[in-house]
């Protein structure tokens, strides 16, 4: 009675769909890619267009309601998805690569390099990284999204390298590595083949915080003034609007949306790692 | 008077690929003074045996089965009031010994909180502590130390003391010498004899894979395969004259020293152990059994063969008793 | 085959490298053809690190290790891959060898790539079957599994059928065993004894384990604290201990066959601090220490033809002392 | 033990030392000429335009050669002569930070220890409770996602507007003027509220959740499986596993110094509360470089003096690091 050998993929997989928090986080951030994109066409207006009354709660005519000077705030959302996305992959993206390159030399090498770049990452790491943007941003007469994504990708990668650092550490003292080194491998063929495939599900994950992370960034930039000087983000819209008087006037269809926005973007990407931790490593599941 | 009794006990595995069938059936006693040795290759569920008699949690499940300590009903399957009898009634040293002891805590705390937990003082017990802790070899000092400062070999000696602190009735030590040095495992080998000696417990039961180690300390061996029991005897019996063929072609695998291989060369037992999520009816060796013929297809009970209370269940030894 | 020349390996400890642990001490010894030696030693005895040395996976502090007479540090690019077609090894835990993403025979392929890149797939594939059939398993059952669908002991035999791939004349055995049960520990055993017979491979078998050490080994090395405490022909080691650690191991060692000695030495357990002199000093069970003992480590030194021993004052070891592989020849039970 | 305290302290030297040089770097190596840029928007009356640039050239001292403008700008940072504001002329930035410092400190500090206690707290009831942990412990992912400002906008639109409980600007009320009087104190306490509220609601999510996580694996830790089985009540498992699951939570606590100070900034932005956040806010939208200059420094050392805090109090609390086994972080 031979039992059939189940293969460790679909394994993963099955274990994967089971798993409500990934379905759940996979979902709602699916459903604001969807937005981002389908969004634009839906409204026949422009972002910074007068098309209505101002400060008119949502109705039939304006989903979301207008601004104070009369703009259709559902518009402003649609367009003002689009750059979270791009400073989150960008931003993310790039502090995940730094983070990764850092993190995998110290641990992989180790010795004197190992100790200069962990010094290096404790002192990143100290530095409280939002007053570093404040300044830089402050200097800079035009600010893009693309040069937020760079500043934010820039100071955010201590943590991801200290991770992948302890990661690599522990692949390393595994014998399939000292087996390849004996078959004749290069240095750098083993890590391409041997270590990185091994680490590739724990990357992912550190993206999918980094990503969360800096959506969160450069809302809080777009915010206190200092985001890009065209264009808009969610984070504008909430500056305009506090700076507007929508506080104080009650207008909270103005305010409410784009927070919320990211909020459930930013807490279905956690909830999508915890998902995904508990897929690789079991003993975190459902108590 | 028998200190433990366990009649037809059934644990399962609760794993994602559904129930493994760890132990099936396990009918057994211990006498009083007895140090039996529990042997078997890995897998073959003799630490599920011991460890279900203390701790019985998730994910091992309680099918059936009854066990008496000393003559009286041992509730294992009730997580609760089993607290009654852990520490104090059946106690174990467990496989991990080695990080049993919470690093970030003086020793002599965690003995005076968990002293504490039976509403006893320390310093009620503090003079018999230091005579048990003289017969392992520990200096006194090591109470006011942190667990992260002491050897492998000593926090083991220090949770072999806790262990046996309220002098239990039975004390299970589950695979204890395995992860220690050649020196130091036989000085704690020969201190679990110590303890059955100076009575500070009544019964022990030694899980090892390592049969010469229970030749070396134990009254009487169990052999368990595959989740069921093959055989049990006086240690003597089944070193020089083992009954059950899986005990025979283990035994005869061992090398010893002096043996070498250009003179005799030994044979191991080919294949390897049935699969515990759907185990094979009948008796669970018989892929592997040379002397396997038909009648191994039905379950070989486990049977008393004479009176000194010699185990077998396999029907080439009791086919003519059966 | 293979010689180590005053081999010593010192790890730097410490953000700074102030402390330094002296796991290998000025070790010296030799592998002949066809002859299979065993590094015996306890946990931190410095023995895994002596064989991660010869496969050149650590660099050595000072000393030379040899190969064929030429020294194996020297070699780099071309020279070292020639170097790993004749020397291979086999590592302790067989689930740790393996790349848990990949299927278990990739480590094949691996040799392929590396070594034959020129053989076609058909005959790789035969060769591969060859040497699956060599080590007892039947290709079909094994093949095109992961690593966890397979036992310890297939796994292991899977790694030495690799080395079979290479063809190779020198083979470092870590603790291959110690993770495997006692019912197919002995098979993978036989077949290393068969790989000297059949193919006259050299090995040097690392374990913790007299027993086994006996069971297959021409000569023994008792290794302790980074230092070589005996050495030399197994029977004349394991007949006649010279050496206290020797000693104190055999009497230690639970037999089938012989109960543990109720006169045995007194065991001192805890270790006490390192002396320059002997490792074994503050163990040592010699009623009277003498100061030479504290003060100079001894070298070995030829007790008696093929039998060497590291202590100053082994004559005097008492004789009453039995030695534990005791009179009797050791015949198996019936 | 010391081994401990010196890496540590290497660290926080050097990380200020790179800080207070970034400080000085910006300005200098920025695009364009930040004096003519700083003049040009200025836009002051006439006469200030010309004190300012002989000021700026002191300051800047952009004759003297760069290494002793770099040590000019260290002497000035040790006697606390930061420059003066543009946009407050006459005032010293020194001072003027001064004055911001304690409304920042009233809202961060209590934030950060109460949510931090209840936090850990709740995370350890949410990992007993089934029913605590599959519905309020979402809630708290959901809290640590939420933006800042979001969260503080929502406070004062919430209890501000709609109920009119609180204020929703401002350190006090306007029409009072500061003095040591118990109504003026009580009127301060009214308006710290809702910041205080916001901030401490983010951060308290995060501290739940890693919490749950963390005695999770302490409960399944060894040593908690051995008290089990010598029948140790439930109450002594769970005292011992949360007393080894807060240890990361204090490292956590001060890696986490860096994102916190930069909630405050917003906070007090949406809150308009005078704290140093939103004087750096002021400062940049009125380029006012050395307010801004000022500012960094001060949330510099500001965490690294939380940092080192933390890090003390993580030496008395794990008995590992006293005894030299743990070496760094």
């Amino acid at each position: 009675m031979k039992k059939k050998p189940r293969k460790v993929k679909h394994e993963i997989l099955y274990f994967a769909w089971r798993n409500w928090k990934l379905r759940l986080g996979l979902l709602v951030v699916f459903f604001f890619v969807l937005l981002a994109i389908v969004g634009p066409h839906l409204t026949p207006y422009e972002p910074w267009a007068y098309v209505g009354p101002s400060a008119r709660p949502p109705c039939k005519e304006f989903w979301f309601g207008t601004t104070m000077f009369g703009q259709d705030v559902f518009t402003q959302f649609v367009h003002g998805l689009y750059p979270v996305f791009l400073v989150g992959v960008l931003g993310g993206g790039l502090a995940t690569v730094i983070g990764t390159l850092i993190g995998f030399s110290a641990g992989y090498r180790g010795g004197w390099v190992d100790e200069i770049l962990n010094t290096f990452t404790n002192v990143v790491l100290v530095i409280p990284t939002l007053a570093l943007l404040l300044i830089l941003a402050a200097y800079l007469g035009v600010r893009s999204f693309f040069i937020q994504a760079v500043f934010i990708g820039c100071t955010a990668w201590p943590w991801t390298a200290r991770a992948v650092r302890a990661q690599t550490l522990s692949l390393k003292a595994r014998e399939f590595v000292d087996l390849a080194k004996i078959s004749g491998m290069r240095p750098t063929k083993i890590v391409l083949t041997e270590i990185a495939p091994n680490m590739l599900s724990y990357l992912v994950m550190v993206f999918i915080l980094q990503f969360g992370g800096a959506i969160l960034n450069a809302a809080t930039l777009d915010f206190i003034g200092l985001g890009p000087t065209r264009g808009i983000s969610l984070g504008l819209m909430m500056q305009t609007a506090l700076l507007w008087g929508a506080l104080p006037l009650g207008m909270w269809w103005w305010f409410v949306p784009p927070g919320l926005a990211i909020a459930l973007l930013v807490g279905a990407l956690y909830i999508t790692n915890v998902g995904l931790d508990e897929v690789f490593n079991p003993k975190l599941r459902e108590m | 008077m028998n200190i433990l009794e366990v009649r037809d006990l059934r644990v399962y595995y609760q794993t994602i690929k559904g129930e493994v069938k760890a132990l099936d059936g396990a009918t057994f006693s211990v006498a009083e003074g007895e140090i039996m040795g529990l042997a078997g290759e890995s897998g073959c569920g003799k630490s599920t045996l011991g460890r279900s008699l203390v701790l019985l949690k998730p994910p091992m499940k309680y099918v059936e089965g009854e066990v008496f300590l000393e003559g009286k009903p041992l509730p294992i399957w009730d997580r609760e009031k089993m607290n009654a009898f852990r520490f104090t009634k059946v106690s174990l040293i467990p496989q991990y010994a080695m990080n049993a002891l919470n690093p970030t805590k003086k020793i002599k705390r965690i003995f005076a909180d968990i002293l504490a937990s039976r509403g006893l003082k320390l310093r009620q017990v503090l003079p018999e502590l230091s005579r048990r802790f003289e017969l392992v070899e520990l200096p006194l000092e090591v109470l006011k130390m942190y667990p992260i400062e002491l050897s492998g070999g000593m926090k083991q000696r220090v949770v072999m003391v806790l262990s046996t602190l309220l002098n239990p009735s039975l004390l299970i030590a589950d695979e204890v010498t395995s992860a220690l040095d050649v020196s130091t495992q036989k000085a704690v080998a020969k201190m679990l004899v110590e303890f059955r000696d100076q009575r500070f417990v009544k019964a022990l039961i030694v899980i090892t894979h390592d049969i010469s180690l229970l030749y070396q300390i134990a009254d009487t061996i169990l052999v368990m395969y595959a989740g069921k029991l093959a055989e049990k005897g006086s240690t003597e019996e089944i070193i020089s004259d083992p009954k059950h063929p899986y005990t025979r072609l283990l035994i005869f695998s061992l090398p010893k020293i002096g043996v070498r291989y250009m003179e005799t060369k030994l044979r191991g037992i080919p294949g390897h152990p049935p699969s515990l999520l759907q185990p094979p009816g009948g008796c669970r060796f018989r892929e592997r059994c040379p002397e396997a013929f038909e009648k191994c297809s039905e379950e070989p009970p486990f049977i008393t063969l004479n009176s000194t209370g010699r185990q077998v269940a396999c029907w080439r030894v009791t086919g003519n008793h059966g | 085959m293979v010689e180590l020349e005053h081999v010593t390996k010192i790890y730097r400890l410490g953000t700074f490298g102030r402390k330094a642990l002296r796991a290998v001490d000025d070790v010296s010894f030799r592998v002949a053809q066809g002859r299979v030696v065993s590094l015996i030693g306890e946990s931190g005895s410095g023995k895994t690190t002596i064989g991660k040395m010869i496969l050149r996976l650590i660099p050595l502090t000072s000393g030379r290790i040899l190969f064929e007479g030429n020294d194996i540090s020297a070699l780099s690019g071309r020279a070292l891959k020639d170097y790993y077609r004749k020397v291979q090894g086999v590592f302790q835990d067989p689930f740790s060898s393996y790349n848990p993403i990949f299927k278990a025979d990739r480590i094949f392929h691996i040799v392929r790539t590396e070594f034959f890149a020129n053989a076609t797939a058909q005959q790789w594939d035969e060769r591969v079957r060859e040497a699956l059939r060599a080590v007892g398993l039947v290709p079909e059952e094994v093949l095109g599994k992961y690593p966890h669908q397979l036992s310890g002991g297939q796994l292991q035999r899977f790694l030495i059928a690799r080395a079979l791939l290479l063809d190779i004349q020198f083979l470092v055995a870590d603790e291959i065993i110690s993770m495997l049960d006692a019912s197919t520990r002995i098979d993978v055993l036989n077949l290393l004894a068969e790989l000297r017979e059949n193919h006259g491979l050299s090995i040097l078998f690392i374990t913790h384990d007299l027993s086994l050490a006996h069971y297959i080994s021409d000569e023994a090395i008792i290794l302790y604290r980074g230092s070589i405490m005996e050495s030399g022909d197994i029977e004349k080691v394991f007949q006649k201990p010279l050496h206290p650690y020797t000693q104190m191991l055999l009497s230690s060692v639970p037999r089938l066959d012989q109960k543990w000695e109720e006169t045995e030495i007194r065991l001192k357990v805890q270790e006490g601090k390192r002396t320059a002199g002997c490792p074994y000093y503050d163990r040592c069970y010699l009623a009277e220490k003498s100061k030479i003992c504290a003060d100079l480590k001894p070298r070995l030194v030829e007790a008696e033809e093929q039998h060497f021993v590291a202590c100053h004052r082994f004559q005097e070891i008492p004789k009453e002392v039995k030695h534990a592989a005791g009179q009797t020849r050791g015949t198996p039970l019936a | 033990m010391t081994r401990y305290f010196v890496r540590k302290l290497t660290i926080y030297l050097l990380t200020f030392f790179l800080a207070v040089t970034i400080d000085w770097i910006i300005p200098r190596f920025m695009p364009g000429n930040p004096i003519q840029t700083m003049l040009s928007r200025a836009a002051l009356r006439a006469e200030a335009v010309e004190v300012m640039r002989g000021y700026y050239l002191k300051a800047f001292g952009l004759d003297v050669p760069i290494w002793q403008q770099y040590l000019n700008f260290w002497k000035a940072v040790f006697h606390g002569d930061l420059g003066v504001s543009v946009y407050l002329f006459p005032k010293p930035v020194i001072k003027v930070i001064a004055e911001a410092i304690p409304y920042t400190l009233a809202i961060l500090v209590p934030a950060i220890i109460l949510s931090w206690i209840a936090g850990n707290k709740f995370g350890a009831l949410a990992a007993r409770r089934k029913w605590l942990d599959s519905t309020l412990l979402p809630m708290g992912y959901f809290l640590t996602a939420t933006p800042y400002m979001w969260l503080g906008i929502l406070l004062a639109w919430g209890f501000g507007v709609a109920l009119g409980w609180f204020p929703i600007a401002g350190g006090y009320s306007f029409a009072m003027t500061p003095n040591l009087s118990w109504k003026f104190f009580l009127d301060l306490l009214w308006h710290w509220f809702l910041p205080f509220a916001s901030l401490f609601l983010v951060m308290f999510g995060g501290w739940a959740i890693g919490m749950r996580n963390m005695i999770i694996y302490e409960l399944e830790a060894d040593y908690s499986q051995y008290l089990e089985s010598l029948g140790a009540p439930r109450r002594l498992i769970r005292s011992y596993a949360f007393r080894n699951a807060i240890l990361p939570q204090i490292t956590g606590l001060a890696l986490q110094m860096g994102t916190i100070a930069a909630g405050a900034v917003v906070t007090e932005t949406v809150f308009s509360y005078p704290g140093i956040g939103s004087l750096i806010v002021q400062a940049i939208q009125n380029q006012d470089y050395f307010l801004i200059q000022g500012c960094f420094l001060f949330i510099i050392i500001g965490v690294l003096l939380a940092n080192f805090i933390v890090d003390i109090v993580y030496l008395i609390v794990d008995p590992r690091t006293r005894r030299g086994m743990i070496g760094e972080i």
